[in-house]
């Protein structure tokens, strides 16, 4: 048995039960990887319950800088004997199983191939610790001090955030330090340490910070200038909104007064919840909601009002494994349909699909500017993979002389310039009517309505005059479709071949694009980032011979309008989707492609 | 409303109020409701009500959900900005609106079918919330933009026009608001403007939640014998029990009235309320006597109007969210930017 | 100023202001001439209110026995003066504008080639009716009277008609006829009577009814063995509930106890409606509801959980103009996206689309069966034109031999044959599994959820078992493709060009394909009346070389799907669309394909 | 529950039922609810209710809406089948299952979360209908599932984990209860099996809409210091008002009473609830009067429980529709087609 050596590219995978406090140890131990300058990837897969079930971590390390899962586990952190069996048959081949020896192990879990180390976690924290929950907790940090030991971290990196995180109870990092070090010296004593497999300090993190999409998307609603903000929680959205109601407890709050600039409710579901925010935008403040797919169903009839009475409203729909509750802690790319679509009769929404964090940040800036400038909805389809999971991001960076794009308000003073004002009139030609804020001027009063009505906002059920409103709001689509984020587009004229694909599948597109490279077969890449699709869109698909589409859903769903709305050919589309809920790797991109292709010679 | 400048005529004898306006700056649309139609009478009191409060026109938001009762703010204050939402969803609307612009009277139109069934979970919460608005129901005992089905409120025995008798048990919006803390809770009946305008202003002005149900005919729908919400029905059972007079800030009070027979509320900008009580024991100020007269006059067929209920001491929305004064809409942009600089020292969390 | 001779081939447009009782005179001219044999096409324009606004109804006479309207009219009955004007222009050239001379007609209502007949109906009525309520309403039967006299219309059937309306209240039967007398005594003393357009007995409507949609569904229900329903009521879906309710109250009460062998639930909401229906049918009922557009948007959380936990549901929804409230009186196929689509995540729904109230009959029927079938919601899109307007149909059929197909039902029996009972298994290959009902058996319990759940209904978060559902209710979806209605295909070999169109807009392109080929175009027609699509619909898609498809929504819908959902290649499809909330007729589809043949050639 | 034909292993001293079942055959599958949770204990609970009323499992169906509570119809009765709905939904979803079959007894589990914010409207409707079954509320004042957010039931002042002190009114769900007219009105703490077993069987027979609240604490997010729905505060301000025993039609009492301490009431079956009071002049069947008890010992911080309000006269769901005996899922086609000749009748008005 050979154990290839993987500096700085493996991934350990840790083995837990929820609620047993393993978050922070594992957090712990990619943030030590990460200020040693190293690349990581980390995914959470948890259950949806609070205590007591299987929950796993896993952290990718990756000199070149991958954003996606490998789709291997090379060192597995055995700590739930209950998974031992399924956790060991996932150790690739020259891996390692690490378990806690406190118990006998039974004598199936054992393979040829994989290096099996035991350390009796349990036995040393009981005889170290006399508080039962410290017992718990600290046979974590017993691993991590093991894990310290065998692929030479930094002890001194893991000091310094230890001494970080605990900087209002000292008294912690005595009993943390004690925990690493039991755990560091029985595998010094026991083991060759470092592995063949381990961690070589390198500064490829500089600038970067680590951070999940739905703080980042709440840092973003910070700095656009929203005030109003309305939820129902719902996972994996939940933390969207906590993070936005703590920057701004810290940030809002007006310091004389110690007075909030900033409301937050915690609204009654989520029908409640896109109204308020409908009333919000309305009245003139920047509001938004953070939701997940039910949630999204369930706003559905305001969308369609928000769309048709021209009301701005930002929500994030932080995708979960659908149909119906599905799987709520698990990630998926499925309601990309229900987004566009939302809501009964002719509706279409402005959508935007962030690939990463730092993405989140732009775009939530991006979507309060595109709501106020087109007066509609504008949802951002994250996910879980994204919104919860800790990713590599450059350091955000803002200018000071951004200013909100508010689109077309009159005030009062315009108003009084003005001999007329109609709330649906298209003076500009971009689809794009004048609207005006509550509690100004008279001048500029107007009853909004979801029922017919004519350009100047009067109830009517006169055909001519429903249809011209209905014809000016396509209008504003096509306007829509110049300002929305542009596709990423990396592309060489001599190749035939592409991928498009959107949102979180990003990183793994682009490891198997590398892949692929290496074994023969060049593509190009589009990465689209909103709909209605820019022109960029189509010239791109219909310049390739062969496009594969790769979608975290099962219904092929962003193919499906690609051919209805970017008049894609169906037939050079092939869809390559990943529906299992766990985030999408390289390898069933590269496999289906290569297949593909392999079938295409022979055919 | 798209307006035009066109010199409107007014009648100079017209009386005006404090801001020099008359009643012609507080009317609406035109109304497209059935002739006799309660909810136009609700809407002529509340032209009246802001009329005479003196509140200038643009600083009123008007809110409804669905229904004929939910069309009528198209038909009063035609130069304040309305919002037409959604069946049932007024209320949700209304605390965005109220959240970003604290600054706005808000006046709720909804129905008995917009407000207690569609959308009774979000009245309830908004009753919860205190919101500072007034909620007015036109009820009406059915449907009618939909030609006449029994509402939650419809009492039992009530026989609709096709001949169907209601057998389930009535929500009545004051005993569900009384049990969930509401502040002001009151009844009026649109076919009694006396009592009317000053229970429209008092809510108006109350700083909270105040609903006032407002027994609204449906001459087309309901308004036949054996329905107890007619025209005729109500006028027979209809029971005042506690008359608000409403007094704003700076007026004295000039109208005499007996010793003990009036009780004198404060409101939080100083207007008072002048309550007249039909009968000596009733405490309006005690939810459990106000909970206890609704059920027993209900029991007996009679249906008790008037200010059944206030408080002015639990605290609105915006006291418990702690908002600062001006409006969330209003703050400049570059008091809301925490800046560049606070964005880098914000990451170092993250490294 | 000639008129030409258009026996049995006119269109007559009355116009009213609502809640004047003019629905009860125009429904009986309509009936009258259909007794005369005589094929009829009635629409009503109604505003939503309830009192004092414009109305319209409209009759085309129409010996070649077209089902639309025909876009044109010939005799308006003008009866509201505030629109006389608007009335006055739509007459076709050479046509009749009959009003109410009662007070002076403004002397700009007068066009050179359109003959104006005065009748001073109000004065009539005024002198001969005590009541006010009868003057108004006998004003009504007055210009019936006219009408009958103008347009030759047999007396005798009127009065068979009057006697059996009113065979409870004789005594209006004597105040009807002396109304009718009334108009009809002016019109010959003062008129050349009967015009060139008018009325001549034929035999072509025998064996034929004329009903709505809505009943006709309703009946459907009723026969197809519904017990339970829940609505809220909506506007135009209420008539569907109402006829059904009254259908139960006569045919399914127990006569000996008069207890009801049927529930309906007037629901607080259309969310509770469809969970009801969803509560009723896993209990083993047959249950439905009926809704329109908003409703449709507000149920797509649970139809979502209905899709996906496998429930089966039944949910008219009788489509009208949006998005958003829209025009509620008003007509539009634009729900086909959101009904196919309805829910978050990887969802998809069988969908009918009846093109007549022949069709909801039978489709409602179908739609218990598929829905029972394939342990699913179906969805059955009517919409205003269809749901709310009387058609001429051919009598409705009924085979007692019919037994509901009420699908994989285990009896408690069965459950004892067999070792295992596994809710989610597919034991035959067809997608779909074995349900038992509650009640029943404990050997048949599960828990059904909208959680992630394994073949046998147990809760899971594994990646695998997850997806073995996943891609079983895929297969599902190919058993449901071979068992829905087939399209409707009108096709010669040797055409090239081709029609598609769904729904009510069936009249209006038959029409025009006549039109057309008396042109020298001749066009194949399909109706496809389901979504998944059959595989003759792509064969035919396939085949032709241009494709016209006709939908009355504006963001071409049904196209949308066909290029995702049957690959159909964009490019051939050409959308005509019409979108103003009044039902389509031919002229639209004649011009716009003329238009585009002709361009064609040129280019 | 999928089955397989594996005979289990039943310890044969286990006491059985009328039914010849132990309380094994009334259990459910394994919890995985947080150790301690309060909600175990109500999943215990029913078991207990539901063993000693000798009901079969299969005559039950289980009801549910989302969240830590609203999974807990997995984890009793196994044998009988459930439906685990949509957040908030539960309510229609029985209103349905109860109109298609009602010989099933129905019992529904919710949330404070599930029932008073986004099922509010649902649940108010169900009280309104007096759908026959037994609605459970497991109320622990948070969002468990979500991980503490507060719910609509926190008290003012009550604290969360994370340190919020919330300042909304709550919704007490008895309150709302009664004031919608509620049949069946009772509390119980998960802590006391004593008292919230019978009063579980009470509800299970109660023909009508039986609501009990039970205070189930979370003891993950809400079971800390200064959290007034903890096991610590709970014990404290638990106010036991109103003791019912249960006592099956065919039983005779055996305990004994002191005359006048106990009040009988029947149950449409002939089963009695003995309604032991802990105060004199408590009526259990006047609404005005618990409505007034529960408040003003809120007030005080105190949280009465017990049978607190019943009604056996107020029909229920079925009566009020007036279905026939039989349940509609049963009666075969054949009764319900009207038949090919009805259908050429019905035709004729369409002529
Ligand atoms: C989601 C939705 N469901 C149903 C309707 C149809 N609808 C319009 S108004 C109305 C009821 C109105 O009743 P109420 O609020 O009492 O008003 P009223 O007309 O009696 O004044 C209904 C059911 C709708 N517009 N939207
Ligand atoms: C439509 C929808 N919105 C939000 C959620 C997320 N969610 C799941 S459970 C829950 C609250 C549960 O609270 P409660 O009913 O009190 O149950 P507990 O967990 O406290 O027992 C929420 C908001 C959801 N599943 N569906
Ligand atoms: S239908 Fe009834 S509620 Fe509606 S406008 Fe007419 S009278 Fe008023
Ligand atoms: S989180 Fe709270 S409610 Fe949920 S299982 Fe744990 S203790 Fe129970
Ligand atoms: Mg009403
Ligand atoms: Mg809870």
């Amino acid at each position: 048995m050979k154990t290839p050596a993987r500096t700085n590219d493996f991934v350990i995978k840790i083995a837990t039960v929820n609620g047993t406090g393993s978050a922070s140890a594992n957090s712990l131990l990619m943030k030590a990887i990460f200020r040693m300058g190293v690349p990581v990837v980390g995914k959470n897969f948890f259950p949806s319950n609070i205590q007591g079930l299987p929950t796993w971590y896993e952290i990718r390390v990756t000199r070149d800088r991958y954003k996606a899962r490998s789709g291997q586990v090379n060192l597995m952190v055995a700590m739930n004997a209950e998974t031992y069996a399924t956790d060991l048959a996932e150790v690739e081949s020259g891996g390692y199983f690490l378990y806690d020896s406190t118990w006998p192990r039974n004598s199936q879990l054992a393979r040829d191939d994989v290096t099996v180390i035991g350390i009796p976690f349990s036995q040393m924290c009981n005889e170290s610790f006399a508080d039962p929950r410290a017992r718990i907790l600290m046979k974590n940090i017993g691993y991590l001090g093991a894990l310290v030991a065998l692929l030479d971290i930094d002890v001194e990196v893991i000091h310094g955030l230890l001494a970080e995180i605990f900087a209002d109870k000292k008294n912690l990092v005595e009993a943390n330090l004690q925990a690493i070090d039991l755990g560091h010296r029985y595998a010094r004593e026991h083991f060759d340490c470092p592995l063949p497999m381990r961690i070589e300090p390198m500064s490829a993190t500089d600038d970067h910070i680590m951070i999940d999409g739905n703080t980042a998307a709440a840092l973003g609603c910070l700095y656009s200038g929203a005030t109003v903000a309305s939820w129902y929680p719902i996972t994996p959205s939940t933390s969207l909104m906590d993070a936005f109601k703590s920057f701004c407890a810290t940030y809002r709050r007006k310091e004389a007064s110690g007075r909030n600039r900033y409301c937050i409710i915690q609204s009654e579901d989520e029908l409640a919840a896109i109204g308020m925010v409908l009333g919000a935008s309305w009245n003139g403040a920047r509001a938004f909601t953070a939701t997940s797919g039910p949630g999204l169903s369930l706003m559905s009839e305001f969308l369609g009002f928000g769309y048709y009475a021209e009301i701005p409203a930002v929500v994030f729909d932080v995708q979960r494994v659908g149909p119906s509750t599905g799987m709520p802690t698990r990630t998926q790319q499925a309601d990309v349909l229900s987004a566009v679509y939302a809501s009964h009769g002719d509706t279409k929404h402005v959508v935007l699909f962030p690939a990463d964090p730092e993405e989140c940040f732009y775009f939530a800036v991006r979507a309060f500017d595109l709501a106020d400038r087109l007066q509609t909805p504008v949802i951002v389809l994250s996910d879980l993979d994204i919104g919860m999971n800790d990713w590599m991001c450059p350091v955000l960076k803002w200018d000071d002389a951004y200013r909100p794009d508010r689109g077309k308000v009159l005030t009062s003073e315009q108003l009084g310039e003005r001999p007329t004002f109609s709330r649906y009139l298209d003076e500009d030609g971009d689809g794009i009517a004048y609207r005006t804020y509550p509690g100004q001027d008279s001048r500029g009063a107007y009853f909004v309505r979801g029922s017919g009505h004519n350009r100047h906002g009067l109830y009517t059920e006169d055909a001519a005059e429903y249809r011209e409103v209905l014809d000016r709001l396509l209008r504003k689509l096509e306007t829509a479709r110049q300002l929305v984020p542009v596709p990423i587009i990396e592309r060489e004229a001599k190749i035939n071949n592409a991928i498009v694909a959107f949102g979180s599948s990003d990183g793994a597109v682009r490891e198997s694009i590398d892949r692929l490279a290496e074994r023969g077969v060049p593509l190009n890449y589009m990465r689209v980032r909103a709909f209605p699709f820019d022109d960029a869109v189509r010239e791109f698909l219909a310049a390739h011979e062969t496009v594969f589409v790769v979608e975290q859903n099962r219904d092929a769903q962003l193919k499906a309008l690609l051919v209805s709305e970017a008049e894609a050919s169906a037939e050079r589309l092939v869809s390559i989707l990943h529906y299992d809920g766990l985030p999408i790797d390289c390898r069933c991109i590269v496999d289906a492609i290569s297949a593909r292709l392999e079938r295409g010679i022979a055919a | 409303m798209s307006y035009m400048r066109k010199p409107e005529v007014v009648h100079p004898g017209l009386p005006r109020n404090a801001l020099g306006l008359t009643v012609r700056d507080y009317e609406g649309g035109m109304s497209t409701l059935c002739a006799g139609c309660g909810h136009d009478s609700v809407s002529a009191a509340l032209i009246t009500a802001f009329f005479e409060l003196g509140i200038p026109p643009h600083k009123v938001a008007k809110l409804s959900g669905i229904g004929c009762s939910s069309k009528t703010p198209a038909y009063f204050l035609k130069t304040a900005h309305g919002f037409n939402s959604v069946h049932g969803r007024m209320p949700a609307v209304a605390s965005g609106a109220s959240a970003a612009n604290r600054d706005l009277y808000y006046v709720g139109v909804s129905g008995d079918g917009d407000s207690l069934s569609i959308g009774l979970g979000g009245f309830a919460h908004a009753v919860r919330r205190n919101l500072d608005m007034l909620y007015v129901i036109e009820n009406n005992g059915v449907y009618g933009l939909t030609k006449g089905q029994f509402s939650a409120s419809a009492d039992v025995g009530s026989r609709a026009k096709k001949g169907e008798v209601n057998q389930q048990l009535p929500i009545d919006p004051l005993l569900m608001t009384l049990s969930l803390g509401a502040t002001f809770v009151a009844r009026g009946f649109s076919g009694d403007k006396t009592q009317l305008v000053p229970l429209l202003k008092a809510g108006i002005v109350h700083k909270g939640f105040a609903l006032i149900d407002v027994l609204s005919p449906c001459v087309t729908f309901n308004d036949h014998e054996d329905s107890t919400k007619s025209y005729a029905h109500t006028r027979q059972f209809y029971h005042p029990t506690v008359h608000a007079d409403f007094v704003p800030p700076s007026a004295s009070i000039t109208a005499s009235y007996d010793a003990g027979e009036v009780r004198p509320v404060v409101l939080h900008d100083g207007s008072r309320i002048l309550l007249r009580k039909a009968s000596e024991e009733y405490d309006p100020t005690d939810r459990c006597k106000a909970f206890d007269y609704v059920v027993k006059h209900q029991e007996r067929g009679e249906v008790v109007t008037g200010l059944l209920y206030i408080d002015e001491d639990t605290p609105d929305f915006h006291t418990v969210a702690n908002t600062v004064d001006e409006p969330l809409a209003s703050i400049p942009y570059e008091e809301l930017n925490p800046g560049d600089a606070l964005l880098a020292r914000i990451q170092r969390r993250y490294r």
